[in-house]
């Protein structure tokens, strides 16, 4: 019983939102916007066996790489860069200057580096880093300035200082950046298979806008909401693992909080 | 609304022509979505000489980044009139999303205006070498597709073993090179840069056969617009025709391709002109739905001939 | 030779608002296996000056040297209780974890056991699988004493640590501390505003004058090696001494209103 | 010291270009392109739309702030809203904004509001994430003195959350104008219609290999983009200055 | 009418790894204006039990009634002074500002004296612009210390808040609240480790069993409302309760090995 009140909790607002969309959709009757139910139609219509092996493993497979390979990058370099001044000093520009650039105009870049057509993996790569990299780095210079002390006074190892000192410490942020990168991979995937790709998601997406497919779009941002969706509750189980230390963690924090 | 501020829209850019002749049309300030192409240099070549202010037209020209997005802008009413490449019109017409119009042609292909090119090292040579190679092309159901397709349907090939790869045109030429495709389906003034940057040989030409003279693209707007503003649209075409007409004059229409193409002088110079139409001919504009229809981008019958809004039936 | 030696020993913190000299011109030696009891009024750099000793923070002026060799880092050998002992602790790690965290050098067995000890020794056998916010605040203070302990540091730099243990358990600690000395041959600086305390465990008591803090004092405590909390405590040396720190404490002009 | 990384990243570009590793003609060398960047910079036509992108960007960003720190603090600190809205808020999230633009266009046009719109959508996610994460990790001792002392919820939210949460909030601000940046531009290029950096880059595209133009419009997003770090990094400084690593340096 | 009630009172932390009963059927109760001192080993849930009456945490058991209205929520016209004081300041304040925090009911006038005040009663005056963690652990206590005064509450809630300060500012601190006490008729309930202050300043000293605390003693303080530190401390009624009170204490089992 009170699985399913959490569960109706949890998923209300959203089946609230279906619904006046479905309402407002077929009162409007525009080209562009198609009712939940037309959408429904069209997503089994594309989400066949053929698109699900051609279009959307290989651009899944690319997303979770690339984002993995983010994540890494991101932690190692916001950690050194959260804990080195001169690395700061020396890297912090360019990297800011990257990060600045709009990822549609760097396919000059790949596509003179890495080619236009291999360079889906690179772009998830490269846009996804920023996000885990800039909250590491927040995360690693707020170390608690007596828990930096301590680790000093008793000598620490580096890597007991890295791992289990200055992680542990911006692991919280770090996972919000974790969690804003997974999205930004899924969105990076889908620019990067709109040009010089062959199929994917983006690849779809932009077709069956072109062809002014309008349920059959929504079917294919729908698929990347449920994709999005899932990889997030996988993350989020991850995290609680993570930081099941935390006292919001525990029973009694929680009570606390929802003012129990 | 937000775009009323200056600095964001710039939407002083490019206004001119003030001379209202007074009340002829019924809206004197209409908003033209076009593209930084050579299609739509005697647009601006009628802007600039004032034809369409001496129609008592206020004319904005708005720079979109492909047909689609004119397309879209004219359906949401934010553009008036769209120029497009012919496709994304039909196909929005065909799918019932929106009633279009065509109200210009703008251009029609002649030899050298669409060609696949490859370059001299490349494994294709000649159309029957397409099947299993990867050819760079903006986008799939456009012209850059289709023409190919159909060429290469008529001589027998297997059209469907060709892998068609969207990129943009600057793309295509490193792509080239690295050999990340084995060719490109390249447009005006493209052809050039592609063989004079890089020695690209022709391959085949886009517009042979079955697609000589095709026409390119044209100006569309929605019929509640045409409904409503038909001495608008009168005075809108006039105005073009007039420039179209005196398009064949290279030293008019070559200015624009270096101002608002962004042609450089040189390839300016090199570039194969198309014909710009003067007439709009339902028959002619049928045979790329037709095209589309063949290659199952349209979905049943499409009767272009409904969709003419010419000047002689508007007057 | 002198385990701790400090030579005009002065530290300016610097601010965007000014500057504030914690101290200034400190003077004093500790030999080897000495236990020197540090007292002060509150705010005077008692606690600045455990941060030179320990290296965590640069001089602006004078030296620290340890056997002979001038501070510069933090020397090996030695561990601190920090007076901001809940903030010293490492939340993710459980009680026992944050004792065991610097015992690196140790195998995983002799480290578990170290732990364990130090643990029973300041009264948590059972606290060792909580975590340091599952803890009161005495339990905590008690936790970094018995990860300092476990370390076996040649010098050990203790920051007010009984500040927040009950009386019972503050004598209790006292003893250990005395003993582990005692066993391990420790040079222990001892910061604390407890008078009888300072007594009690010093071999010497280090009275400093308010901020800038400069040494008032450094009296020998001619108690002997061996001490008891009711013998010691009521011995007439002990009374003398105590308040003779208190008159000298007293001396510096009254700040509360 | 801090333009050393800078200058070594345009001289690997300059000897990628120079050499044979890359096609020059195409990636230009930055000897070619930064001239053309100060060139460019000195046109008022450029400057126009160089403003316009700017603009619309700081436009887009304040947007976000103004909706995303306060929702952050609801789904931060009230749990039942959080759990009930973020299911579709999670779906949300990975939607491209790209993949709106023709949505935007149908419904908003092609004017400034449209690339406005989408960059709100786009820049909102970094700032609302980071709100609800510097929540969680308030230290439970500031709210409960700030309760013991007779301050309301709303009060421990406006007085001791959104202080304690701002520095970290400020990274996510960091994060958005760098995605607010590249949604706007996204958009002037995928979509035109507006005057900006994007619409540039597009026109310079479109007739030739004029990739000064392009790669010199890119550098000088980037340079937007390193400019307002700079200028964030050195507010957050003198904002939160409390929360700066002291002490230790290691 | 009784100021505080507390009746049956029990506290049991939920944790993952099994509960802990930190306090269990405490009950007592204490007048207007009165000042009591608690005492009780380390761990036996004295913060607990403040906690629960300040109303930060729900009580599992029993219940405390102020003024004869059960506590549900923060009672307004309370204030507290955390064990913790160096987390339970705010970091971005200045020491003014933090002092000021409670007081956003009165005038910017009015709150600027009442915190110049609180501050200069601790002997803080020249510390008001710097931020808390440039000042040394016994200045930070007191700056929670003035914060708890400038509020002026009806209740004041006190735990262990002299345990950082020197001997000597603990003196003057504690003739502080005895004066701020009798001039603004504050009920105190204050939680120290110093049995010799518990009965300097306490009109009645609760003694707490180990954990989990229940009340082991209530012992009143006839020591009369004008207390000295010298005459007091020195009065056979004083010296009598405090053996008294360490003799409640130390009868529980030494945890300390
Ligand atoms: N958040 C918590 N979760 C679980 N257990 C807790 C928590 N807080 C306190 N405890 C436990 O409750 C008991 C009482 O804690 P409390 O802080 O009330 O003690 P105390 O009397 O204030 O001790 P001290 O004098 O050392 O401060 C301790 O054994 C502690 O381990
Ligand atoms: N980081 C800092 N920045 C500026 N001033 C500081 C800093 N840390 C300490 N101080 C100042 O230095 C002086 C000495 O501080 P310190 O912490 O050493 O005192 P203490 O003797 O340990 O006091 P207590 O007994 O209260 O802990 C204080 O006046 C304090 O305000
Ligand atoms: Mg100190
Ligand atoms: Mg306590």
């Amino acid at each position: 019983m009170n699985r399913l009140l959490r569960f109706a909790h949890r998923w209300i607002v959203f089946a609230v939102a279906v619904v006046v969309w479905e309402l407002l959709t077929r009162a409007a009757a525009h080209p562009y916007f198609s009712p939940p139910s037309t959408i429904a139609e069209a997503a089994v219509r594309l989400w066949s066996s053929d698109s699900l092996t051609e279009d959307i493993v290989p651009g899944i497979g690319r997303l979770l790489l690339g984002w993995a390979v983010a994540a890494v990058i991101g932690v190692v370099l916001g950690v050194l860069l959260g804990r080195s001044n001169t690395a700061r000093l020396a890297l912090g520009p360019v990297f800011n200057f990257l990060r600045s650039i709009p990822p549609p105009l760097l396919v000059p870049f790949f596509a003179a580096t890495v080619g236009i057509t291999r360079m889906q993996l690179p772009v998830i790569i490269f846009g996804a880093v920023w996000p885990v990299l800039l909250n590491t780095v927040d995360g690693a210079r707020g170390v608690d300035s007596t828990k930096v002390d301590t680790a000093r006074v008793f000598k620490l190892s580096r890597a007991q200082w890295l791992l289990g000192v200055v992680l542990p410490s911006a692991l919280p942020k770090v996972f919000a950046g974790l969690r804003l990168s997974l999205s930004m991979s899924l969105i990076l995937m889908v620019i990067s298979e709109l040009v010089g790709s062959l199929n994917g998601i983006g690849y779809q997406l932009a077709l069956a806008k072109d062809n002014y497919d309008a349920p059959g779009m929504w079917a294919w941002i729908v698929l990347l909401g449920v994709l999005g969706y899932l990889f997030n509750s996988l993350l989020l189980l991850l995290e609680r693992r993570a930081l099941a230390w935390q006292p919001r963690h525990s029973l009694e924090a929680r009570a606390l909080a929802t003012g129990g | 609304s937000l775009s009323g501020c200056g600095l964001l829209g710039g939407d002083d850019a490019g206004s001119t022509g003030t001379q209202n002749t007074g009340g002829a049309v019924e809206k004197s300030k209409i908003r033209v979505g076009v593209l930084p192409v050579v299609d739509v240099a005697p647009f601006y070549y009628a802007l600039e000489q004032g034809y369409f202010a001496k129609e008592g037209l206020e004319v904005e020209p708005v720079v979109v980044a492909s047909g689609k997005a004119s397309i879209d802008g004219a359906t949401g009413g934010d553009i008036d009139i769209a120029f497009a490449s012919y496709p994304a019109p039909l196909l929005a017409q065909s799918t019932k999303t929106v009633d279009f119009k065509i109200v210009a042609d703008a251009l029609t292909a002649k030899q050298g205006h669409i060609v696949v090119v490859a370059l001299p090292d490349s494994p294709l040579k000649k159309a029957t070498d397409a099947p299993g190679k990867k050819i760079a092309i903006t986008q799939r159901n456009t012209m850059t597709d289709l023409a190919p397709m159909s060429i290469l349907k008529t001589e027998g090939v297997d059209y469907s073993q060709v892998q068609f790869v969207p990129m943009s045109f600057p793309d295509m030429i490193p792509a080239m090179q690295n050999h990340t495709v084995d060719g490109a389906v390249v447009v005006e003034p493209w052809v050039t840069t592609a063989m004079k940057k890089v020695g690209a040989v022709p391959v085949f030409d886009g517009a042979s056969g079955p697609t000589a003279e095709m026409p390119m693209s044209g100006y569309v707007a929605v019929s509640k617009f045409t409904n409503a503003n038909p001495k608008t649209i009168a005075a809108f075409q006039r105005a073009l025709t007039k420039a179209q007409s005196e398009a064949t004059d290279r030293s008019k229409i070559e200015p624009m391709f270096v101002k608002y193409a962004k042609v450089d002088q040189e390839t300016a110079k090199l570039v194969t002109v198309a014909t710009y139409s003067t007439s709009l001919e339902a028959n002619r504009i049928q045979r790329v739905a037709n095209l589309m229809q063949e290659f199952d981008v349209i979905k049943g019958k499409l009767d272009v001939s409904a969709m003419i809004l010419s000047p002689a039936t508007n007057k | 030779m002198k385990m701790l030696e400090v030579r005009g020993l002065g530290h300016t913190y610097r601010g965007k608002d000014g500057t504030h000299t914690a101290i200034d011109g400190l003077e004093f030696t500790v030999d080897p296996g000495e236990l020197v009891c540090v007292v002060g009024p509150s705010g005077c750099g008692k606690s600045t000056l455990l941060r030179t000793i320990s290296g965590l923070i640069k001089p602006t002026r004078g030296s620290v040297s340890l056997h002979g060799n001038p501070v510069d880092g933090v020397p090996s050998d030695l561990s601190v209780v920090f007076q901001d002992y809940s903030r010293s602790l490492f939340p993710w790690l459980s009680v026992t974890k944050n004792v065991e965290f610097p015992l690196r050098k140790l195998t995983r067995r002799n480290r578990t056991t170290r732990a364990a000890e130090a643990l029973a020794a300041v009264g948590l056998d059972g606290a060792g699988r909580k975590y340091p916010w599952q803890l009161s605040g005495g339990m905590q203070q008690r936790v970094a004493i018995a990860r300092a302990l476990a370390y076996r540091p040649s010098l050990l730099l203790m920051d007010e640590p009984f500040a927040s243990v009950d009386a019972q358990t503050r004598f209790e600690l006292e003893d250990l501390l005395l003993r582990v000395r005692r066993e391990q041959d420790t040079t222990v600086l001892l910061v604390t505003h407890d008078i009888d305390e300072s007594v009690y465990l010093g071999d010497r008591v280090l009275v400093l004058s308010k901020s800038p803090a400069t040494v008032v004092a450094d009296l020998d405590v001619p108690l002997g090696q061996h001490r008891d909390q009711i013998t010691t405590r009521s011995s007439d040396a002990f009374v003398d001494l105590r308040a003779r720190v208190a008159g000298l404490l007293t001396s510096a002009p009254a700040r509360v209103r | 010291m801090s333009l050393i990384g800078l200058a070594c990243f345009f001289a690997v570009w300059e000897v990628a270009s120079r050499t044979d590793l890359v096609p020059g003609y195409y990636l230009r060398p930055p000897s070619a392109v930064l001239p053309r960047v100060v060139t460019l910079l000195g046109e008022t036509g450029f400057q126009r739309a160089l403003v316009a992108t700017v603009l619309a960007t700081l436009i887009a960003l304040g947007i976000a702030i103004a909706v995303a720190v306060p929702a952050g603090l609801v789904l931060g600190s009230v749990p039942p809203v959080r759990h009930a809205v973020m299911t579709l808020v999670e779906f949300l999230r990975p939607i491209p904004s790209v993949a709106l633009i023709p949505l935007a266009v149908v419904t908003i046009g092609t004017g400034p509001d449209t690339k406005i719109v989408l960059a709100v959508f786009g820049a909102l996610w970094p700032i609302l994430f980071n709100t609800m994460y510097a929540l969680d990790e308030i230290d439970p001792l500031h709210t409960e003195t700030a309760r013991a002392f007779g301050t309301g919820g709303f009060g421990v939210l406006r007085r001791v959350a959104l202080p304690s949460a701002a520095p970290f909030v400020f990274t996510g601000v960091r994060l958005s104008f760098a995605i607010a940046l590249a949604v706007v531009v996204s958009t002037e290029l995928f979509s035109g219609g507006t005057v900006g950096i994007g619409q540039f880059v597009l026109e310079a595209s479109a007739g030739g290999l004029n990739m000064d133009d392009v790669l010199a419009g890119t550098v000088i997003a980037g340079l937007v983009g390193l400019g307002a770090n700079f200028g964030l990094e050195w507010l957050h400084r003198r904002l939160f200055a409390w929360s700066l690593p002291r002490g230790g340096e290691r």
